[in-house]
């Protein structure tokens, strides 16, 4: 038993060096650039790939594998320093998230140019010549490979402390972590520090995808499937720790294999299968961490970065004429099943549940000031509340509002442990907790029907048509959107946004913010709730995808693309992006890169969203 | 003929002023806060900048420097414009930049914070730590503290002496003597007078007349982004109605 | 009996680790009063006034607010308590305007907060009181983000006031100004406060404000109360001369 | 600070996107019958890309020879974003903007179910391709969804035929954490349990689905010391099974059953680390001698200049049945469509498989047989086919699991 548990050990610490390799390089670059790098994944992905063709080309052998292995570092680093140079640096000045939503159209686009090149079969590596073996501890085989992993990991944080520690250009890097237009002042060429960093931290991915390849085949769901763990590897150590980002892959990886050592354990009577908690272990350690330590096991308050500061737009009260101008727009909105095809006002129903889900968002991110990664949560919560209670026989009106009950109640529950933190912590928080959701509703079939979810969730009776189920989305989502553009120049919206302006002015002046931060967070779960109940009539069926990271990466897109310091922003969010994303699939097998290279455009064009830019191109108008 | 061409060259740029500024107007986003502002500074010469808080001396420095702020109009730094180079390219010039608030990386020790700031020598001359040290005394014995742990004095010396290490032949001094206690603000006074008499061309925006006194060539008041008064500080205290409006004392 | 002070601080301390910030520190504030808090950095100002204004807790001693025991309230509470505060680094709230941000101000005493209607208080006749108090009216509509540094000050000022209060906190309130500026925004605050009743404690670098507009002037260093007097009594002190003024007190 | 309204500017952006995706297109007059198709082409292009080109040369064929019903048959093909919500949405396009007779496609198991309720809901006839799910005929079956491929409950059966012979006591479980290799393992367990009285599980390793810890889930399987191990895992999971499991030594003295191991989507990347001796369900397709599969395998190789995989016989199997049912109708009117897929007989490149009038289950089968390596990379040998009619539960049980 203690052998075993031993060589799980030695196990998790071999995943770990690698999970470390690519942690590394998204740490550096978030320290220097405030980046939220989510094409760190499709790094990782190239880097294998790339070796694969590069040891091929070289002929095998020792040359070929460790050649492909520098090569394919080399190459993925000249792609980050190609993103950095023709995408990243046009935005530094962005809302930090909109430069997230740009990555997320690289994700897309290297996703669907890597199937392109190297086609959609899996293509298993060749293994490290020479360490293709094992050797024996306590009679049980460690490969050798391993072992080179495990003395990787350290080895690579050495290196990594030299370089930031005893080189001018590490000197520069934490000069310009702390306080990048002070560096610029002081001589340092910003530009070519950060393109230096993207190329490094590109190079150390590409690296670890390079290495990984003797354990794992290059396949298309590479970049996807270790982008999440990344993100939570850094967060957990503290955001630019490098020494936290080790230890917190080293506590991950060893508990995952922990917990696949101890398998299927009989607890008095009970059946607990520890293997299946690997599912969402990451996560449980991330929420564990962070509700304990806001920022992560290593981590200090990240200092304040100046001049990328973002300064909140004013959300001015609507015009005279603007309710009157909104009531005919419904209007016709509700005019056009007379005009439009049924797939049209499907078509619309979707734009009206998004709308919904992405204006929640937005009460968070725009009047509260706080991102969401795991929206998706109450979405899904919404739909799942909604259509267990009509699968249990309730009628509509119940449904919908069960779905929205356990959507706030949910949002109540999470909000109060989240709330208390702020930024990127809060926004990895609520990621936590979505996947922790995610994963009950994946596991638990006797309730919520596990993976495959459930069926046969259609509105009652007049609703079922796709007509007037159209006019319920509709109506439902402009009443409730009209109350919230009521509610940003109420007592509570003013107060809200005060709160995100200057807590402490705001506590000062009588207001307590850790409430005010609370009851926006339940009114945002409480409306994405609404949102997946409609939604899940909609469909007629879910499953666990509705609260999936997927989902909560959509609404961030709606959100950020359409301009999240807006009213209208969300909403037309909402409706390019699904029109997009639509018109998209239906017009070309390489939707996905098209659509990455539209989002990139986007946010090129429209570095505060499209509404968000449009108020301030107007605001400059009217200064000049 | 190069040879005398590039002297006439040199000799022409020895004649021209060290900065000068022609029609600068600045602003933050929405708010525009220097308008069509024009000065000129000598070489050596020790120009202060006068005026409340959101008068727009900082943003005039910053503006120098391209850091944070949208500008336009004209900068030219020892014969070459320099309103459209990045900062950094601004800092490897020769202008040195002390901010307001210090801006000190808190997580590098002393000697690090200056290290980031170190330039290849100019005009035959790189400051040693010896000769910081030689400066500021203090900072000698903490120069392995993190600068985080460095109190207000300290780190406005660290600030200075962090910029010295770029060599620079222009030292732009935001607010030096804000929130330090008046010990403390006599010793920074000194140094700035010895950098002065070393040579080194200064612009500094103050509020204190006191802290400036010593050093200062000529004053320049400027007040919702535009120059109101510029004179010596006898002019000054020879028109007690400037004085009276922009500096009760 | 006489009416209770505005403020009285009762054998304050509090420690940082194995630090001691604040040390048995006791003094009060009389009804009206202008007072100011000063001393050298690292003298323990900043740390007693956290402690007054509730954003510290003390280790031991009282803080008393026209009579009532506030020792460990939050700011929220000193607020309703009728004690306001404006920062070193002023505070407001830059994406809205003006009257938005003193109307806030005044909102929080009468919050009806899930009505949609929009806030009584952005046209009522108390926020037009403090816009035209510290002659803001001009410039309501402006954003406050826009605004130079010295206006800032007087919209943080008027938020302060909004809730009516017996005691004003002012943390370095002429921070970053020139000296003119300096001697208006002080004139008028002292002006506003004795119209309405509030009694002021400031803590101030600017020797000249200090003497200029304290009644009574409270030093500390190390830690510790070292003196409390009138500003002529506290140019004359040595001691304080030696800890603080140095030669700036030169008459 | 008035405003009039933000959105405007934003809406007319919007707009000349929303005239190319809310404007109905033209349908011809004189049109061919037109089939909707979705599936999850970006999220798992392993296994569709080839099945695309199955239905595609299936299309191709059934046009050469006239089409069905004197009309040409269309197929309009759709990405469902591996989404139920997606896949519902493109559905509802398929239906009522392209006006398509049937649906087909479907591969994960939670899309197929989503589309086939989608499909009762709306009436149209869904043929279920590659969704494994049992549920989808059985516990949420309905009266428009049809199923092409042998069910997870098919194929385990199909394995634990080869299994029971055995006799193995001690058995390891290996799968991914969804319902799919769930349901397989629940199956096993039961079937096992069922006819070898006495057998035990010593071990139960779920991982979660493309994200296995290999070295740490082989070294927990060896330490249980198994006689046997029944493997769920597939695509990138497998190899990595397989290559950890190797290097370990674990599989030596070790039966291994594969679910799927021997399908060319994953059993080709492992070239010549394929895994010797496992028995699989699979598809050697380089070694089936039918006259059926002979012409498939020549007309396949000789459209696409590529050897088929169980993607391109299931995508062609796929649009086979929706050409008979729709010639067995004599219209592609829906309601005669779905009589006539009760009991519909279709040849596939696995021999005739039938539509069963009872759960709407086809016959197709799999082939079973062992894993071997030979010139560099993996193939099948000792194989047989399995019909799928002989691994059905008896009609009763079936009756008592489908809704009626």
């Amino acid at each position: 038993m203690l052998a075993s548990l031993l060589i799980q050990t030695l196990n998790g610490l071999a995943s770990a060096s690698l999970l470390f390799l690519v942690a590394l390089g998204l740490s550096l670059i978030f320290g220097v650039t405030r980046i939220v790098n989510f094409a760190h994944g499709s790094f990782y992905m190239l880097g294998a790939y790339m070796a694969v063709s590069i040891n091929v080309w070289l002929g095998g052998g020792i040359l070929g594998f460790w050649g492909a292995v520098a090569g394919a570092a080399l190459a993925v680093a000249a792609i980050g320093l190609v993103m950095e140079l023709t995408i990243l640096r046009r935005i530094y000045r962005a809302p930090e998230l909109l430069q997230l939503v740009a990555t997320f159209g690289v994700v897309l686009l290297i996703k669907d140019a890597t199937l392109f090149i190297w086609g959609p079969e899996d293509i298993l590596g060749a293994r490290a010549p020479g360490l293709t073996g094992s050797i024996s501890i306590f009679g049980k085989r460690l490969p050798l490979y391993d072992v080179f992993l495990i003395l990787l990991g350290p080895a690579m944080l050495a290196a990594i402390w030299w370089l930031l520690r005893r080189t001018a250009w590490g000197l520069r890097v934490r000069a310009a972590t702390e306080d990048r237009g002070m560096a610029a002042a002081l001589g340092i060429d910003q530009a070519r520090l950060f393109t230096s960093v993207l190329a490094l931290g590109a190079g150390l991915a590409g690296l670890a995808g390079a290495l990984a390849l003797p354990r794992e085949p290059a396949s298309l769901g590479m970049d996807l499937s270790i982008i999440a763990d990344v993100f939570v590897v850094t967060v957990v150590g503290g955001l630019g720790s490098i020494p936290g980002a080790y230890l917190a892959a080293v506590i991950i990886s060893v508990i995952k294999a922990w917990c696949i050592g101890l398998g299927t354990v009989n607890v008095f009577g009970t059946v607990v299968s520890f293997t299946k908690l690997t599912l969402v272990a990451e996560f449980l350690v991330l929420a564990t961490v962070l509700v304990l330590r806001p920022h992560g096991l290593l981590g200090s308050e990240p200092p304040a970065q100046r001049g990328a500061a973002h300064v909140h737009a004013p959300l001015p009260e609507p015009a005279r004429g603007f309710w009157m101008a909104a009531g005919l727009g419904l209007v016709a909105m509700l005019a056009l099943p007379l005009f439009a095809d049924r797939y049209a006002l499907v078509l619309l129903t979707d734009i009206a549940v998004f709308a919904l889900l992405a204006s929640s968002l937005a009460i968070l991110m725009g009047w509260a000031g706080m991102a969401s990664f795991g929206h998706a949560a109450y979405f899904g919560a919404g739909a799942y509340g909604a259509a267990l209670a009509a699968l249990a026989g309730a009628p509509f009106a119940v449904s919908v509002a069960s779905g929205l009950i356990l959507a706030t109640g949910l949002a109540a529950l999470i909000g109060r442990l989240a709330v208390r933190t702020s930024g990127i912590s809060l926004a990895m928080l609520t990621l936590a907790f979505a996947q922790i959701l995610w994963a009950i509703a994946f596991q638990w079939d006797g309730v919520t029907g596990g993976s495959n979810g459930l069926v046969g969730v259609w509105p009652p009776g007049p609703l079922a048509s796709k007509t007037t189920y159209f006019l319920f989305a509709m109506l439902t989502a402009a009443v409730t959107l009209g109350l919230l553009w009521r509610l940003a120049h109420s007592p509570f919206g003013y107060a809200l946004r005060a709160t995100r302006d200057n807590p402490r002015r705001a506590e000062a002046s009588g207001f307590d913010t850790l409430a005010l931060r609370w009851s926006a967070f339940i009114l945002s779960g409480a409306i994405a709730g609404l949102a997946g109940a409609i939604f899940v009539f909609s469909k007629g069926s879910l499953s666990p995808d509705v609260l999936a990271i997927p989902r909560s990466v959509d609404a961030l897109v709606m959100v950020l693309l359409g301009g999240f310091e807006t009213l209208a922003g969300p909403i037309v969010g909402a409706l390019v992006f699904t029109l997009l994303a639509d018109w998209l699939t239906r017009t070309t097998d390489y939707w996905q890169a098209v659509l990455g290279a539209a989002i990139i455009t986007l946010t090129l064009i429209f570095p505060h969203g499209i509404v968000g830019t449009f108020e301030r191109w107007r605001a400059r108008g009217d200064r000049q | 003929m190069s040879r005398s061409a590039s002297t006439d060259a040199a000799a022409e740029r020895a004649a021209r002023p060290l900065l000068e500024i022609d029609g600068l107007s600045a602003s933050y986003g929405r708010a525009t806060v220097v308008h069509d502002l024009d000065l000129t500074v000598a070489r050596g010469e020790a120009l202060v900048l006068l005026g409340r808080n959101g008068a727009g001396k900082s943003t005039t420095l910053k503006s120098v420097m391209g850091l944070e702020v949208e500008r336009r109009g004209r900068i030219v730094f020892d014969g070459q414009g320099i309103d459209d180079w990045p900062t950094h390219r601004i800092a490897a010039a020769g202008i040195g930049y002390v901010p307001e608030d210090r801006r000190i990386f808190a997580g590098l020790t002393v000697t690090e914070n200056m290290a980031v700031g170190r330039l290849p020598p100019r005009d035959g001359h790189a400051w040693s730590e010896a000769e910081i040290w030689e400066l500021f005394p203090p900072l000698a014995a903490i120069r392995e503290r993190r600068a985080g742990y460095l109190s207000g004095g300290e780190q406005q010396m660290l600030a200075i002496a962090r910029t010295l290490m770029g060599n620079p032949r222009l030292l732009l001094l935001d607010e030096p003597s804000e929130g330090l206690a008046p010990v403390i603000l006599e010793r920074i006074a000194e140094a700035v007078g010895m950098l002065k008499s070393r040579g080194i061309a200064l612009v500094v925006s103050e509020q204190n007349l006191a802290f400036v006194r010593d050093f200062a060539d000529r004053l320049l008041i400027i007040e919702t982004g535009a120059k109101r008064f510029t004179g010596t500080i006898a002019d000054l205290a020879a028109d007690p109605s400037i004085a009276e409006r922009y500096l009760a004392v | 009996m006489t009416a209770p002070h505005a403020l009285a601080v009762e054998h304050l301390s509090k420690s940082f680790g194995g630090f001691r910030a604040v040390h048995d520190v006791s003094f009060h504030v009389a009804t009206g009063e202008v007072t100011a808090l000063i001393g050298p950095n690292g003298a323990g100002k900043t740390t007693t006034f956290n402690l007054v204004n509730g954003q510290l807790t003390p280790d031991s001693g009282r803080v008393l607010v026209a009579g009532t025991d506030v020792t460990g309230r939050d700011p929220r509470a000193l607020w309703r308590g009728g004690v306001a505060r404006t920062f070193q680094i002023t505070a407001t709230f830059p994406s809205m305007t003006v009257r938005e941000n003193v109307a806030i101000g005044v909102m929080a005493l009468a919050p009806h907060f899930w009505s949609l209607q929009r806030p009584a208080s952005l046209s009522g006749s108390a926020t037009d009181a403090l816009l035209a108090d510290v002659g803001l009216t001009g410039m309501a509509d402006l954003l406050a983000g826009t605004l130079a540094y010295g206006d800032l000050k007087r919209v943080e000022l008027a938020m302060a006031l909004a809730n009516a209060p017996s005691l004003l906190l002012m943390d370095e309130p002429t921070a970053g100004m020139a000296a003119a500026e300096r001697e208006a925004l002080m004139t008028l605050a002292v002006r506003v406060c004795k119209a309405r009743g509030a009694a002021i404690l400031f803590t101030e670098h600017d020797m000249s404000v200090v003497f200029r507009h304290a009644t009574r002037i409270f030093v500390m260093s190390a830690g510790e109360l070292v003196a409390t007097g009138t500003p002529e009594a506290i140019r004359r002190d040595p001691l304080v001369r030696e800890v603080y003024l140095g030669k700036a007190a030169a008459p | 600070m008035k405003r009039s309204f933000p959105g405007l500017l934003g809406l007319a952006v919007a707009a000349s996107l929303a005239t190319a995706s809310l404007l109905p297109d033209r349908v011809a007059a004189q049109e061919p019958i037109r089939v909707g198709e979705l599936n999850s082409y970006k999220a798992i292009p392993a296994f569709l890309e080839p099945y695309k080109k199955g239905w595609e040369l299936a299309v191709e064929e059934i046009n050469a020879a006239g089409g069905v019903v004197g009309r040409k048959l269309e197929v309009v093909s759709r990405d469902d974003n591996a989404s139920p919500g997606d896949a519902v949405r493109v559905a509802e396009e398929l239906v009522s903007r392209e006006k398509v007779a049937l649906l087909t496609g479907g591969f994960l198991s939670h899309v197929g179910l989503a589309v086939a309720s989608f499909a009762n809901q709306q009436k149209v006839v869904f043929i279920a391709s590659e969704p494994l799910t049992d549920k989808l005929v059985w516990e949420s079956g309905n009266p428009y969804t049809f199923r092409l491929r042998a069910s997870t409950y098919m194929q385990v059966s199909m394995l634990v035929e080869e299994a029971v012979k055995l006799g193995k006591k001690r058995w390891a479980l290996v799968y991914p954490n969804y319902e799919y290799g769930q349901s397989a393992v629940a199956s096993f367990k039961a079937l096992m349990q069922a006819r070898q009285p006495g057998v035990e599980f010593v071990a139960e390793q779920a991982p979660p689905l493309g994200k296995i810890e290999a070295g740490a889930v082989t070294q927990a399987i060896a330490d249980a010391k198994p006689d046997a191990i029944f493997n769920v895992t597939f695509g990138p999971d497998l190899q990595k099974f397989v290559r950890e499991g190797t290097t370990r030594g674990i599989f030596n003295g070790v039966t291994v059953f594969s679910l799927l191991g021997g399908e060319p989507e994953y059993l080709d990347p492992l070239k010549d680390e394929a895994p010797v001796g496992w028995y699989v369900t699979g598809y050697p397709w380089d070694q089936i001698k039918t006259p059926e599969h002979d012409k498939f395998l020549a007309a396949y190789r000789a459209r696409w200049n590529d050897y088929p995989r169980l993607g391109s016989v299931v995508g062609y199997a796929a649009l086979k049945s929706v050409a008979a049912a729709i010639a067995k109708a004599g219209s592609p009117e829906t309601e005669k469509v779905r009589a006539a897929m009760a009991g519909l007989e279709v040849d596939t490149p696995f021999g005739r498989v039938t539509y069963r009038a009872l759960d709407h289950q086809s016959t197709m089968g799999a082939y079973v047989g062992r894993t071997a390596v030979k010139d560099g990379r993996g193939v099948m040998v000792d194989w047989r086919y399995e019909p799928g009619e002989k691994h059905l539960p008896p009609d009763d049980e079936v009756r008592k699991r489908r809704p009626q």
